[in-house]
C-alpha cells in the first residue's frame, strides 16, 4: 500500500486582493512582433506554440512591427480609432443614461475596444456573429445606427426588440448581429451550428463565436470545439479574456496552468492568443482567422487578452474584489490611446485632431441620444405597447395566448 | 394505402419532408449511417448524402444548439434525441434560447425545428428509458408539444411540425413504434398493418397542430389522453363496457381545448390518463382548465390516472405504468361519484 | 429579537448550519471572496476558510454535479445558482442524478444538498433574471422544492433544507429580499425591520419543510400563494376588502394538502396567484388537487392568477407580473361566480 | 474582399464499413517499451508528448520491457488473468441468460477487460469509482459477490438495488463503486465533486471518474476538467476509448485530429494514452495517476486505447455499422490472451493450467447463477415487491406516497 498524505484543497487566489499593490509580473508578454505568422493553410499540429504566446503588433513606441502587422492602411486605422473612441463615449453617456433612471441597467466596455471594434473589420457583410453583451463595438465598427441601440437600452417605443429584452442585449440580422442571449455561453454552438448551416448550403457566409473567459466553464463551450472540430465548420470562436467574471478573476475558469486557447488544441483546433488591446494584432489574427474559415481550412479558437477597466455592470462595484488601481499596471495599456499614438506617430494623425475627434463623436452621441429620448426611456415617455409581450411568441398567436391578452384587457 | 409501422410513417414523414424542401436536415446519435437505434433514419443519409442527414457526437446540447444556429440561418433542421430521457443536457438551449428567439430578437431570427424523441415506457427499458417528460416542455412558453399515436397521424403531424415555424417538441411513444399496445403486456400486440390507422397516405399530407381528435365517441365520460395512453384507454373502455368518449390530444401546447370542453360538457365526467408522473404532469394543467371550463358541467371530480410519483422502475414495471384496469377503476369511480 | 432583511436571514442560516456541522459546504458563482452578487454568502469565506465556502467556474453543471458527487461523500453542500434562470445547464445533473441517487442506489448513497436560487421578477431584469422555474422543479420525483417569503422563514426553511437528507430546490424571491414588495412598484417597500417577519430568532432553530401556514384568516375565499405572491395577494385582498384566506405553502413538494383543502372547504372559493408563466404552472397542480379534494365544497371555478404565458418582458414587466389589481378581480369574480 | 470559396460541409466518416477490408493502419501504435515514465511529481507542461503516444508494456513476445515495466508480481498477475476470465465468462453466461429471458437487457465488455481489471488493482479499498455501465471489472477484481451482480441483472427478490434499475446498473457503497446512471457523462464531474471532498476534509481516499470515447462529447466531461483542473481534486479521469460508440465511430467525437488524452492538455492536467489491452501497462499507468492523486499532485487524464469487441449491447447488432471481422485486426491484440502469454512466458503459467482454470472460473459462475436463480428472474419466480417502488424515493415517505401507494392497492 501506498504512503497516504492527508489529502489539501486547493482554491486559486489571485495575486492581489483590494488593499493590495497590483501586481500583473505573472502576465508573460511577448515583444510586439516576435510572435510568427503561419501560412494560413498551416496544419494546427504545426502551430500549438502560438497558443501559449501572445501575437502583437503595436510596439511601445507606437511602431507596427512583426509579421503581423500591415493589414490596414491608415485611413481604415483612422476608422477603427473612430470606432474605439464613438464606443467609449457610447458608454459613458449610457453609464450616465442609466444613472439618470433612464433605463434599468447598462455593461460598458472599456479597455476592451479592440477586440470587437476591429474583428467586425475583418469580417464581410452577410457573415454572422453570436456575441455577448460586452460586444457593441460589433454594432458601431458595423455601422448600426447608434440611435436604435439607443431605442433597445431605453426600451422605448422605437426600441426595435419592442421592450422585450434587457438593454445591451441587442440584435440585427441585418448587421450581422444575432440575439444576444443573457444566459452565458449558449450562443457559442449556435455559431458553429450556424456555420455547419452555410457550408451545407455551399454558401460563403461564415459565423464568429463570441465568449467571456469566465464562460469558457459553461458547457456550450466544450460542444461548441466537439461540433466546429468534427465538422471543420467555418467559424472563428473568440473568447475575450478580460481577466475578470464579475468577482471571479480567470484562475478559477483557467485552473493552474494552460491558457485558454490551448483548450483548441486537444481538439486539433488552431487556436492562438491575441493582444486584444492592440486594434492591429486583433485585426490581424481576425483576418487570419476568418480567411481559415472561408477556404475551408476548418475553425480557429482566438484568445484575446485584455482586461476589464470598468465594473462588470452598473449593478457591480469592482472596489470590493480588487484594488481600485488595477487597471493602471495593465500592462497591455490602453487599446485607443495606443492607436492614436500609432497614428500620430506614422504621421496621419495628432493631439488636436483627436481632441477634436473626441468632440465631434460626442456631438453625434448626443444628437442621437436626443432623438431617441424623444421616442421614450425606461420610465417616461413612448413606450412599447402591452400588446407586444404578447406577440412574437410564436409566428401565428395561439388561441390561449389570444385569451389571456383578452383577459389583460389589451 | 400503403401500410406502415410507425417507425416508417415517422421515416416516411422525414423522406417526404427532405425531398420537397432542401433545407431540412436530419442528425442526432446514430442517425446516419446506421439510421437510429429505432431505425426511424434508415436509408435517408444514402438517400439525401451525408450533408443532409448525419451522425452527430453524443452531446444533446450540441445536437440542440447546432440545431438553433441552422435554423437562425434559415435551415430546418429535424432532429433525434435518441431517447426523451436524454434531452436534459439540452434542457437550457430548448428553454433558453429556441424557444425564446423569435420573441426577443422581435422575429429577426427564428427557430423552425423539430426535436424528435422516443418517450414512455413498456419496454422494460428502466428510469432512462421510459420517461414522459411531456409537461417539462409544455410549461415553457414559445415551444409546441407534439405526441402522435399512431402511423397516421406520426406522419401527418411530423410533417406539419417540419414545416412549422417554431420549435416543435415530437415525442414518439415508443412501444406504439411496432403496434397498438392496449397496455396489456401479456397479450401480444397486434401489429400496424392490421389496424386501420396504420393505412398511411403516400407522399405530402400534413396534420395540424393544435387539433385534438375524438377516437371513440361517448356519453358517459370524457377520457383525455395520448400517446401510449389513447390504445390503453380505448382498451379500458373496451374491457369494462363504459361508454367513454376518448380524445386523443394529439398536440398538448398549444392545446385544442375546445374540443376538450365540447366533450366535457356533453359528458359531465372526465379522467385523464398520461405514463407520466402525477404532480405536476400535463394532467394537472388539463384537470385546471377542464375544471375552469366546464365547472358548472362536471358532475364528479375530475380523476388523473398517472404514473406514480417515483422514477420509473425496471422489475415493478406494470405496477407502475397506468394500465387498463386502473383507468377502468377511475372510470368507474368518478361515474359512480355522480 | 434581531432585525433581519431576507439576504441576512439566509446568510444567518448558513453561518448557523456551517457553524454546527462541519461537513456543510457553500459554493458558487461569485459566492466566496465577494460574498455573492446579491450577498448572502458574504462573511462566510472569512469565517470558514476557503475550504467551506469559495467560488467555482461558471458552471451549473459543474457546481451541481460537483455538489453531487461532495452528498456522495458524505459533505452537506449548500449551492447557490446565481439566478434561477439560470439553472438549466445542471438540470440534467438535478433530474436525472440527484434527485435519483437515493432511489436508484436503494439508499447507498443519498444526496443532501440545497440548490439556492434567486428566482422571481419585479426587479426590471428581462428575461433571464425574473424567472420563476418552480414548476420544472414539481414535477420532478425526489426533489423537495422551498419558497419562503419572508426572514423568519428563510432563516428556519433553509436551515430545514440544509439538514434534509435528500435535495432541495430553495427558491429565493428576489424582490423580497429587502422588504416585502406588495405588487405596488410605484409606492415606497416597507423594510423588513418594519416587518414582524423580519425578526429573527438567533441561533438555530428549522421550521418544518412541507408545512403551509396561513398568513391572513378569511371565510370568503382562500388564496394559496407562496414567495413574493403572499405580500401582493395581502395587498389585494385588503385594498378590495375582501375577507380572503391567505395561505403561504412555503413548501411546494412535499405539498402540504391538508391546510390548503380544509381552508378551501371553509370557504368555498379557491384562487391561486404565481408570477411563472399560467400553462403546466404549479398553479395547475394546485387546481387539479383542490378540485379532487374539495369538489363538492367549490362553489365556483378556481381561478389562476399568474404570469402570462410568454418570456418574461423587460419594459412591459408590470403588464405581465400578477398584481394587486389582477388578483382583486379573481377574487371578485370567483366570489360572484358562486 | 478575400476571394470566396463555396463552403464545403466535412462529415468524418470511418476508413471502412461492412463488406470493406478491415483497417487499423492509421491507427499508430508505438513499441512497447518505448514512452518514457516522467516523475510522479513531474509537471505536466512536462510530459504533453505522453497524450499523443501509446504506452505498452508488453512486447509481441510476451515479454514486459521498459520503464513501465515492474509493478505487480507474477502473483498479483495471476490473480489479474483470473479477474478478466472471470468477466469474460460472466459476461458470456449473462448474455445467454438475456437471450434466455431471464432479464431484459445486458451489455458485456469483451476486449475490454484488461481497462477496469486492472486500474482496481491500482486502487485501495475506500476510493471511489464512479464507473459507466461497462466496468464490472472493478466489482469483480475488488472481490463484489458475482451473485449479487446476477441477483441486479435479474431484478429478483435479492436484487441489492431492489429490482429499481436497468441491469448492469450496479451499486456498491462497500465496493467503492458508485451508483451508475444510464445518463452518459453525468458521473464524470460527480467523481470530481467526491475528490473535492476528500480533499476538503483532509481523507486520504482518492476517486476515478469514468466515461467512453463517445460520451467525451457531453458537457459534463468538459465541467469534470474544468473543476479538476481547478482545484487540483484528487481524481483519476479515465477514458476508455473502444473506438466506437453504438454505431458511431470514434472519429465523430474526437474530430480529425487530437487524441482524446489531448483533450487535457489545456487544462493543465496531466495527460496519458495506455495500450488498454495490456494489463501490465494499465496497472502502471493507473498506479502512477493514482500516486499522483494521493499525493496532492493534482488530477491525470488516462485515455485507454482498446476495442469494443462485441456488439454495444443486447439491443444492438454491429454487423450493420463495422466489417464483421473488424475486431480481428484491432492491432492491440486481446488483453486477455496477453496477459497468459506473458505468464507463461514468465514461467508463471501454462495452456494446462489455463484450460483448467478457465473451467474453474465457469464452474463458479454457473455456481452463483444457480444461486442467484433461487431468488428468481426477471419474468419468473421471486420479484422485489411494487410497495420498493414507492420507497426510497426520499428518505421519509411523504403523504402523497402514501396516498399513491395505498391507491395503488400495495
Ligand atoms: C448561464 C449563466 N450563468 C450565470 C450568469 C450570470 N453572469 C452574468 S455575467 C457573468 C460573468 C461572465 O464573465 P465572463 O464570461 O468572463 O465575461 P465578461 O463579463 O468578463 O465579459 C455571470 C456569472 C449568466 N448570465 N448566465
Ligand atoms: C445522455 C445520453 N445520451 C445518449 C445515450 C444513449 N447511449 C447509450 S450508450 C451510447 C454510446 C456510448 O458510447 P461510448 O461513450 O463510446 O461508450 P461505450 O458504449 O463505447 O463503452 C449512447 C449514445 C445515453 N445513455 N445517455
Ligand atoms: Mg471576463
Ligand atoms: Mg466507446
Amino acid at each position: 500500500m501506498q504512503q497516504k498524505h492527508k489529502l489539501r484543497f486547493h482554491v486559486p487566489e489571485p495575486e492581489v486582493r483590494p488593499g493590495d499593490q497590483p501586481d500583473f509580473s505573472n502576465v508573460k508578454i511577448p515583444r510586439a512582433g516576435t510572435v510568427p505568422r503561419p501560412e494560413v493553410d498551416a496544419d494546427p499540429r504545426d502551430m500549438r506554440d502560438l497558443a501559449y504566446s501572445i501575437i502583437r503588433v503595436l510596439n511601445r513606441d507606437g511602431e507596427a512591427v512583426g509579421p503581423w502587422a500591415g493589414t490596414l492602411t491608415p485611413d481604415e486605422l483612422l476608422d477603427g480609432l473612430k470606432h474605439m473612441m464613438t464606443l467609449r463615449a457610447f458608454d459613458a453617456r449610457m453609464q450616465t443614461a442609466q444613472r439618470q433612471g433612464k433605463t434599468s441597467f447598462y455593461m460598458q466596455h472599456m479597455g476592451e475596444e479592440a477586440v470587437s471594434c476591429a474583428f467586425r473589420r475583418a469580417l464581410d457583410d452577410g457573415d454572422m456573429n453570436f456575441p455577448t453583451y460586452r460586444q457593441a463595438g460589433l454594432l458601431i465598427a458595423g455601422g448600426y445606427p447608434m440611435v436604435d441601440m439607443m431605442n433597445q437600452i431605453y426600451s422605448n417605443e422605437a426600441d426595435p426588440l419592442k421592450g422585450r429584452q434587457l438593454p445591451v442585449l441587442y440584435s440585427s440580422k441585418e448587421y450581422g448581429f444575432f440575439s444576444v442571449s443573457g444566459n452565458l455561453g449558449t450562443q457559442y454552438i449556435q455559431a458553429v451550428g450556424w456555420a455547419m448551416a452555410s457550408a451545407i448550403k455551399g454558401d460563403t457566409r461564415i459565423a464568429a463565436g463570441w465568449i467571456g473567459d469566465g464562460s469558457t466553464a459553461e458547457s456550450d463551450f466544450h460542444a461548441a470545439l466537439v461540433f466546429a472540430s468534427t465538422y471543420k465548420a467555418p467559424v472563428v470562436l473568440n473568447i475575450v479574456n478580460n481577466q475578470w467574471a464579475i468577482s471571479t478573476f480567470q484562475g478559477i475558469a483557467r485552473g493552474g496552468s494552460g491558457t485558454f486557447a490551448a483548450r483548441g488544441l486537444g481538439f486539433g483546433i488552431a487556436a492562438l492568443r491575441v493582444d486584444g488591446n492592440d486594434y492591429l494584432a486583433v485585426h490581424a489574427v481576425a483576418k487570419w482567422a476568418v480567411e481559415r474559415a472561408r477556404r475551408n481550412l476548418g475553425p480557429t479558437l482566438i484568445e484575446h487578452v485584455t482586461y476589464r477597466v470598468g465594473a462588470h455592470s452598473t449593478s457591480d462595484d469592482p472596489s470590493a474584489y480588487r484594488p481600485k488601481t488595477e487597471s493602471d499596471s495593465w500592462p497591455l495599456g490602453d487599446p485607443v490611446i495606443r492607436l492614436k499614438n500609432h497614428l500620430i506617430k506614422i504621421g496621419a494623425w495628432s493631439e488636436e485632431r483627436h481632441v477634436q475627434a473626441e468632440a465631434e463623436v460626442k456631438d453625434t452621441i448626443i444628437a442621437a441620444q436626443k432623438e431617441a429620448e424623444k421616442h421614450g426611456t425606461l420610465h417616461s415617455g413612448g413606450k412599447p405597447s402591452a400588446r407586444d409581450m404578447f406577440e412574437g411568441v410564436y409566428a401565428d398567436m395561439p388561441a390561449h395566448l389570444r385569451r389571456q391578452r383578452q383577459k389583460a384587457g389589451i | 394505402m400503403p401500410r406502415m409501422t410507425m417507425i416508417e410513417a415517422i421515416r416516411d414523414a422525414m423522406d417526404v419532408s427532405m425531398g420537397r424542401d432542401e433545407d431540412v436536415v436530419v442528425f442526432g446519435e446514430d442517425v446516419g449511417y446506421f439510421g437510429g437505434v429505432f431505425r426511424c433514419t434508415a436509408g435517408l443519409q444514402q438517400k439525401y448524402g451525408t450533408h443532409r442527414c448525419f451522425d452527430a457526437p453524443i452531446s444533446e446540447l450540441g445536437i440542440v444548439g447546432a440545431a438553433i444556429g441552422m435554423a437562425a440561418y434559415g435551415l430546418k433542421p429535424c432532429i433525434e434525441v435518441q431517447f426523451a430521457d436524454y434531452v436534459y443536457p439540452a434542457y437550457d438551449q430548448i428553454v433558453s434560447e429556441a424557444a425564446r428567439i423569435r420573441y426577443r430578437s422581435a422575429g429577426q431570427f427564428t427557430c423552425p425545428m423539430v426535436i424528435r424523441m422516443p418517450t414512455g415506457g413498456g419496454i422494460f427499458g428502466g428510469q432512462t428509458h421510459s420517461q414522459s417528460p411531456e409537461a417539462l416542455f409544455t410549461h415553457v412558453s414559445g415551444l409546441k408539444v407534439v405526441v402522435p399515436s399512431n402511423p397516421v397521424d406520426a406522419k401527418g403531424l411530423l410533417i406539419a411540425a417540419i414545416e412549422d415555424p417554431d420549435p416543435v417538441i415530437f415525442l414518439e411513444p415508443k412501444r406504439l413504434y411496432n403496434g397498438p399496445f392496449d397496455g396489456h403486456p401479456d397479450r401480444p400486440v397486434t401489429p400496424w398493418s392490421k389496424h386501420p390507422l396504420g393505412e398511411v397516405g403516400e407522399g405530402h399530407f400534413a396534420t395540424p397542430l393544435g387539433k385534438a381528435i375524438v377516437r371513440r365517441q361517448g356519453a358517459a365520460v370524457s377520457v383525455l389522453a395520448y400517446g401510449t395512453m389513447v390504445h390503453v384507454s380505448e382498451a379500458a373502455a373496451r374491457e369494462a363496457g363504459i361508454d367513454a368518449e376518448i380524445i386523443d390530444l394529439r398536440t398538448l401546447l398549444p392545446l385544442d381545448l375546445e374540443t376538450i370542453v365540447a366533450s366535457v360538457k356533453k359528458t359531465g365526467h372526465c379522467v385523464i390518463v398520461h405514463e407520466a408522473t402525477l404532480t405536476s404532469g400535463f394532467g394537472a394543467e388539463l384537470a385546471a382548465l377542464v375544471q375552469e371550463h366546464c365547472f358548472y358541467h362536471l358532475e364528479a371530480p375530475i380523476a388523473r390516472v398517472t404514473g406514480w410519483d417515483t422514477p420509473y422502475p425496471h422489475a415493478q414495471e406494470w405496477d407502475y405504468f397506468p394500465g387498463p384496469a386502473r383507468i377502468a377503476r377511475a372510470l368507474v369511480e368518478v361515474m359512480e361519484a355522480a
